[in-house]
């Protein structure tokens, strides 16, 4: 059983500059891959290979089975692409635009004008088809170039930052989509600067630093690996967390407690078991007679992660005065 | 796994795609005409301003060597220019859709490649026809008669195979020049292109080595030719560019288009480095 | 993190004069243009390929007064240089920043649009100096074309040409608030160009174009920049042949100056610094 | 935090104990439909405050109204005690702005660009203070048109704040920024906040503002629908909590307004509850019903079907 997608040795550079250097990546059929990875990381240069509009200077890349470079054609019959810039027609309508792009989908007329419609709603644009994209926000232009990718289920779909600039609702419309592209069958390979979408979305994570992959396994092997699990609590009586952190740690047991966030409730201890561990905590602080308002036993999350294995989880420079 | 098993299209079916592709990419410049109509509006009748400023302007003093009327020598050299303006306007179509995203959203999607630029010629064709079109009318309009209808059929078809030459040229050079200085110097340079050729002048007017230069200017075979299939005064006293006009008004656009073509489908993969 | 410094900050100095701001701009846009090797190339080169070609198309003819064609033709030809490197080249350039937000920078940095302008201008003239500085080498040694004879002639060339840029960089900025993308203000502009060359006299000799051409150019200020190009580099005797029989210097100073203020004006007026929306 | 506002001091003249920003029934429209509608607004010397909104809400129009690059139709604004509307040079000096575009040349690197507008300013800040605060060390020599989005941005931030302004307007300063560059930026933020800067951000990451803001407004239909510190924002919707435990392989649920009662009792027998967790409605929860009912709202005002 051959991938989705399948990247192997895969290497690029521009002049001096690598920007991939023997990249190695598989994504199993109807599963959602995200690519995380700094500024400048090289995400964009390996979206941009594996949708045919760049080649590589060496490896194999394979889409369905379909090698991007030798049969570029057939790779885009089963790719669907959704870019970092907004790529609509500004002087068209909306609903134009859609209207055009389903055409050259290969969707009849008809076919063409109802699927507009229902893209436009599907992405929170209803009412908007036959303004011109001139006037539309930037917001806006991005729903709309998300639907613009979004005309056919394609086998493998690949999204490049696709929230980048959007609202929350728009995020979870955007969510929504892919994970009804997902149902249908559909291999997504995206890229994000938001981990909780890589969270929300993702069966498997891969970390890029510097051209590399640095990391990849499901968040929650990736989590893990950082280290255990934390407990969060937040206190009633902020001027009492410090003495709700003392006392969860000593029950917790598993190093010092992260400290208090800007709000100065919030109470984050590392744990090394899970079983019994809210229970043991939360009789502690009832005892010692501290109020508590919410109670999570959570994994590591992957920005935590991300942070430690990116090795810049101590980038805080001096602020200028 | 439900829809992985993608037939490959037979090549009736491609072919078939490739058409309709190209003409749903055509289908958008009309839209943009609709929608800005001013800009076609000064499009088609910069050329017309020129062909009235030029007939007035050189009216009296130009003499045709071989006998004519310059008004109606310099009518058919106006429609020579006004297909060669064309680069310009194609041009600017391709660098406002490279820098949009536009022309990279057409290379992802599963369509027909050659339906982009097959779409591109479509329209630039029809705006050039359109020109054309409201140009004839106001020759007519300043008294410019053409010869019989048949001929000047065939005078219409070498203009347009000269636009063809100049909508590759105009797209090789929108992928290279990338920003709006670069179309302003295209549309300058024209006009000393035109003024070597026979355009404006005959070429036997001018002297010696500019002569030559003039005779051999790619767009003076399709200016020579189209004089004669209109039966306007040619103004050239001989020699083997002149005698083989037509020839060369064929030949000229054809090697210009593969040249440009073929420098084109290179800088349009050196997109893809 | 507490704050430890007061919320009501001690006063500011008075943030930097327009001047400074000006001359800041006039490096920066220097630089900028000399980044451009396009432009650079082009901008330069226009003004000697034109000459080159219309010396051997026409070298033979000659213009009204027996003039030799070059040498009527350098005025005409050194004035549509200026107006290509002001002109056209500004309009184009402030369509395309104010495109790409480069001009929303500078409004919110509350620059002062004078110095804004005086940055352009600088640019303009000197690069407008140095066109001229390699095209009339070029007319002088390989076409024999004669140089303004004496001092006076040469203030002469050099108020017009200063006056001309200054008229050209207002009018390409007053141009530039046309409506539409940069490509389409870009074409719009090398159009009106083209034909303003043909009108005033750039290519043909001025008093042999019909007269409703010759009275259209006289109220536009391309016609007068030629017209003052001429009287710099042609004998006295030429003047004879201009349409009034004189070099008319005062009317050219008073139409250049005319369009330096009707142009500050229109820039007054409809200068934006965001696009219209 | 710093909620306590610094006592007027002997001297100090009303304009400049008033507040950094205030707004009263702003208004704007375009074409007839109002963007900004009746919106009101005021913002305390040297606090951050968040403006959240829907896309297309009026955030940007309003921000652009503050900085007096865009008419208002109507309403009352004061910044820094000046109407933006006519706010001069000196006044503007005082102003710094991150807006969406960094507007900069493409040609130029990214230091001859920060050493070029430093001559805009009366005391900038050094340009290598400037690159090192917003991470740009290693691209300080590349040509802006080299650069990512996410390092676009980081320049935009660093010009915005160059001047050193005493009100910085970020209108979604961290939108492409990696999750690195998004903390190496909440520490520059705080770091103006501790000079005494006031800044107005919007930000479409809830986290963001949680992290960053003294004060959260969250504008939905050009209205502001509600205003408070971001722990206490939608007051009565965060109320109940939710207690959840698995019992019998089953997951069960209560929703309370007093969960330490549940735990008790919860707890009260000698073995674990397993899968026991409290939560209450989340910064984003809250968010997206307010701004749901704000829509709802308008819409049955207008007796639109949709």
């Amino acid at each position: 059983m051959t991938s989705a997608i399948s990247l192997r040795g895969l290497t690029k550079r521009y002049g001096e500059k690598v920007v991939l250097d023997d990249v190695d990546l598989a994504v199993g059929h109807g599963a959602v891959c995200a690519l995380l990875g700094p500024n400048g990381a090289g995400k964009t240069t390996a979206v941009r290979v594996l949708t045919t509009l760049t080649r590589p200077d060496g490896g194999r890349v394979e889409v369905a089975g379909v090698d991007v470079v030798r049969h570029p054609r057939a790779a885009r019959r089963r790719i669907g692409l959704i870019g970092q810039q907004p790529a609509v027609d500004d002087v068209l309508a909306a609903r134009e635009n859609l209207v055009l792009f389903a055409r050259l989908h290969h969707l009849d007329r008809r076919a063409a004008g109802a699927r507009a419609d229902e893209l436009l709603e599907q992405v929170g644009l209803p009412g908007t088809g036959a303004q011109p994209v001139a006037e539309f926000s930037g917001g806006m232009r991005r729903r709309l170039d998300i639907a613009a990718g979004l005309v056919l289920a394609p086998l493998v779909l690949v999204l490049d930052e696709p929230t980048t600039g959007l609202d929350p609702a728009g995020r979870r419309d955007v969510w929504d989509a892919v994970r009804a592209l997902v149902a249908g069958g559909t291999t997504v390979l995206l890229t994000t600067q938001y981990l909780e979408e890589a969270e929300q979305l993702a069966d498997d994570v891969c970390v890029l630093d510097g051209g590399r992959v640095v990391a990849r396994g499901t968040p929650r092997e990736l989590t893990a690996a950082i280290g255990g699990d934390r407990l969060e609590l937040v206190v009633t009586d902020p001027s009492r967390a410090a003495e709700a952190a003392l006392l969860a740690e000593r029950v917790a047991a598993a190093g010092a407690p992260e400290g208090a966030d800007a709000g100065g409730e919030r109470v984050v201890v590392p744990v090394s078991r899970r079983a019994g561990v809210v229970g043991a905590v939360v009789r502690a602080l009832d005892e010692a007679g501290i109020a508590v308002d919410d109670v999570v036993l959570r994994p590591t999350t992957l920005d935590e992660a991300y942070l430690r294995i990116t090795g810049r989880d101590r980038a805080r420079t001096e602020v200028p005065a | 796994m439900t829809a992985t098993t993608l037939q490959e299209p037979g090549p009736v079916e491609r072919a078939r795609w490739a058409a309709t592709d190209a003409l749903t990419v055509a289908g958008r410049d009309v839209a943009h005409w609709r929608r800005r109509p001013g800009a076609v509006l000064v499009g088609a009748l910069f050329p017309v301003l020129l062909l009235l400023m030029f007939a007035y302007l050189l009216g009296g003093g130009m003499v045709v060597p071989g006998g004519g009327d310059y008004r109606d020598f310099l009518v058919p050299g106006m429609f020579v220019l006004a297909m060669v303006f064309g680069v310009e306007a194609t041009m600017t179509a391709v660098v406002t859709d490279t820098a949009r995203g536009i022309t990279d959203r057409f290379r992802s999607l599963p369509m027909a490649p050659s339906a982009v630029v097959a779409g591109r010629c479509l329209a630039d064709m029809a705006s050039s026809v359109l020109g054309l079109t409201v140009l004839v009318a106001a020759a007519l309009a300043v008294g410019w008669r053409p010869a019989g209808p048949g001929s000047a059929l065939a005078a219409v078809g070498l203009l347009l195979l000269l636009r063809l030459a100049f909508l590759w040229i105009g797209i090789y050079l929108g992928l290279l020049v990338r920003d709006p200085s670069g179309v302003m110097a295209v549309q300058i340079l024209v006009w000393p292109f035109a003024f070597l050729s026979n355009v404006f002048v005959a070429a036997s007017a001018l002297p010696g080595w500019l002569a030559t230069l003039a005779e051999w200017n790619p767009v003076a075979g399709t200016v020579t030719a189209v004089r004669e299939l209109l039966g306007s005064p040619t103004g050239d006293g001989g020699g083997w560019a002149t005698e083989h006009a037509t020839l060369l008004a064929v030949a000229w656009p054809v090697v210009l288009t593969v040249v440009f073509a073929a420098l084109s489908v290179r800088r349009f993969q050196r997109l893809s480095a | 993190m507490t704050a430890v410094l007061p919320v009501t900050p001690a006063p500011r100095p008075a943030p930097p004069s327009a001047a400074r701001i000006a001359v800041r701009r006039v490096g920066l846009e220097l630089r900028l243009f000399f980044r451009e090797r396009q432009q650079v190339v082009f901008s330069f080169a226009y003004p000697v390929i034109m000459l080159v070609i219309f010396a051997a198309v026409l070298g033979g003819d000659e213009r009204p007064g027996d003039v030799p064609f070059t040498h009527y033709f350098l005025a005409g030809i050194a004035a549509t240089g200026i107006m290509l490197t002001s002109f056209q080249a500004i309009g184009t350039s402030i369509a395309t920043e104010r495109e790409n937000g480069q001009l929303e920078r500078l409004q919110l940095l509350g620059t002062p649009p004078v110095a804004y302008f005086a940055g352009k201008a600088g640019q303009v003239l000197v690069t407008t100096a140095a066109q001229l500085a390699l095209l009339l080498p070029l007319a002088r040694y390989a076409y024999d074309v004669p140089m303004p004879a004496d001092l006076q002639h040469w203030l002469t060339f050099g108020w017009v040409a200063v006056l001309g840029a200054l008229a050209g960089t207002v009018l390409g900025v007053a141009v530039s608030a046309l409506r539409g993308s940069a490509a389409s203000v870009t074409t719009g502009i090398s159009a009106v160009a083209i034909v303003l060359q043909f009108f005033s006299g750039v290519f043909f000799g001025f008093t042999e174009l019909p007269s409703w051409m010759q009275q259209t150019a006289a109220l536009l200020p391309l016609k007068w920049l030629t017209q003052g190009m001429r009287s710099a580099f042609l004998p006295e005797q030429a003047a004879a042949f201009e349409v009034a029989g004189s070099w008319e210097h005062g009317r050219t100073a008073l139409v250049l100056a005319a369009w330096v203020i009707i142009g500050a004006v229109i820039c007054a007026r409809t200068f934006r610094w965001r696009r219209a929306t | 935090m710093t909620t306590t506002q610094a006592a007027p001091r002997p001297g100090t003249t009303a304009a400049q104990t008033e507040p950094a920003v205030r707004m009263r029934g702003l208004l704007k429209r375009y074409g007839g439909r109002a963007v900004v509608d009746g919106l009101d607004l005021e913002v305390a010397r040297g606090e951050v405050f968040a403006l959240l909104g829907p896309n297309g809400a009026g955030k940007t129009t309003t921000i652009e109204i503050l900085e007096g690059v865009r008419k208002r139709d109507g309403g009352e604004v004061r910044v820094l005690g000046v109407d933006p509307a006519v706010g001069g040079r000196a006044w503007r000096a005082r102003l710094g702005v991150v807006s969406q575009g960094e507007g900069a040349a493409q040609e130029l690197s990214v230091r001859e660009i920060l050493d070029h507008f430093a001559g805009y300013h009366a005391t900038p800040r050094p340009t290598a203070e400037l690159i090192a605060a917003v991470g740009l060390e290693e691209k300080a020599g590349t040509r802006v048109s080299r650069l990512s989005g996410g390092q676009r941005r980081r320049l935009a931030v660093a010009l915005g704040v160059q001047g050193r302004p005493e009100l910085v307007f970020l209108d979604e300063p961290t939108t492409g920024m990696d999750p690195v560059a998004r903390r190496q930026f909440w520490e520059l933020i705080r770091g103006l906040r501790a000079d005494g800067a006031t800044v107005l951000l919007t930000t479409h990451y809830l986290d963001e503002a949680a992290e960053l803001a003294d004060r959260v407004g969250v504008v939905a239909e050009g209205r502001l629908v509600d205003v408070a510190p971001p722990g206490e924002l939608g007051a009565e919707l965060r109320r109940a909590a939710t207690v959840r435990w698995t019992e019998d392989g089953a997951v069960r649920e209560v929703r309370t307004e007093s969960p330490a009662a549940v735990l008790r009792d919860l707890l009260a027998g000698p073995g674990d509850v397993p899968g026991l967790t409290v939560t209450r409605p989340t910064l984003e929860d809250v968010y997206l019903s307010l701004v749901a009912a704000a829509s709802t709202a308008r819409t049955a005002a207008e007796g639109d079907p949709r």
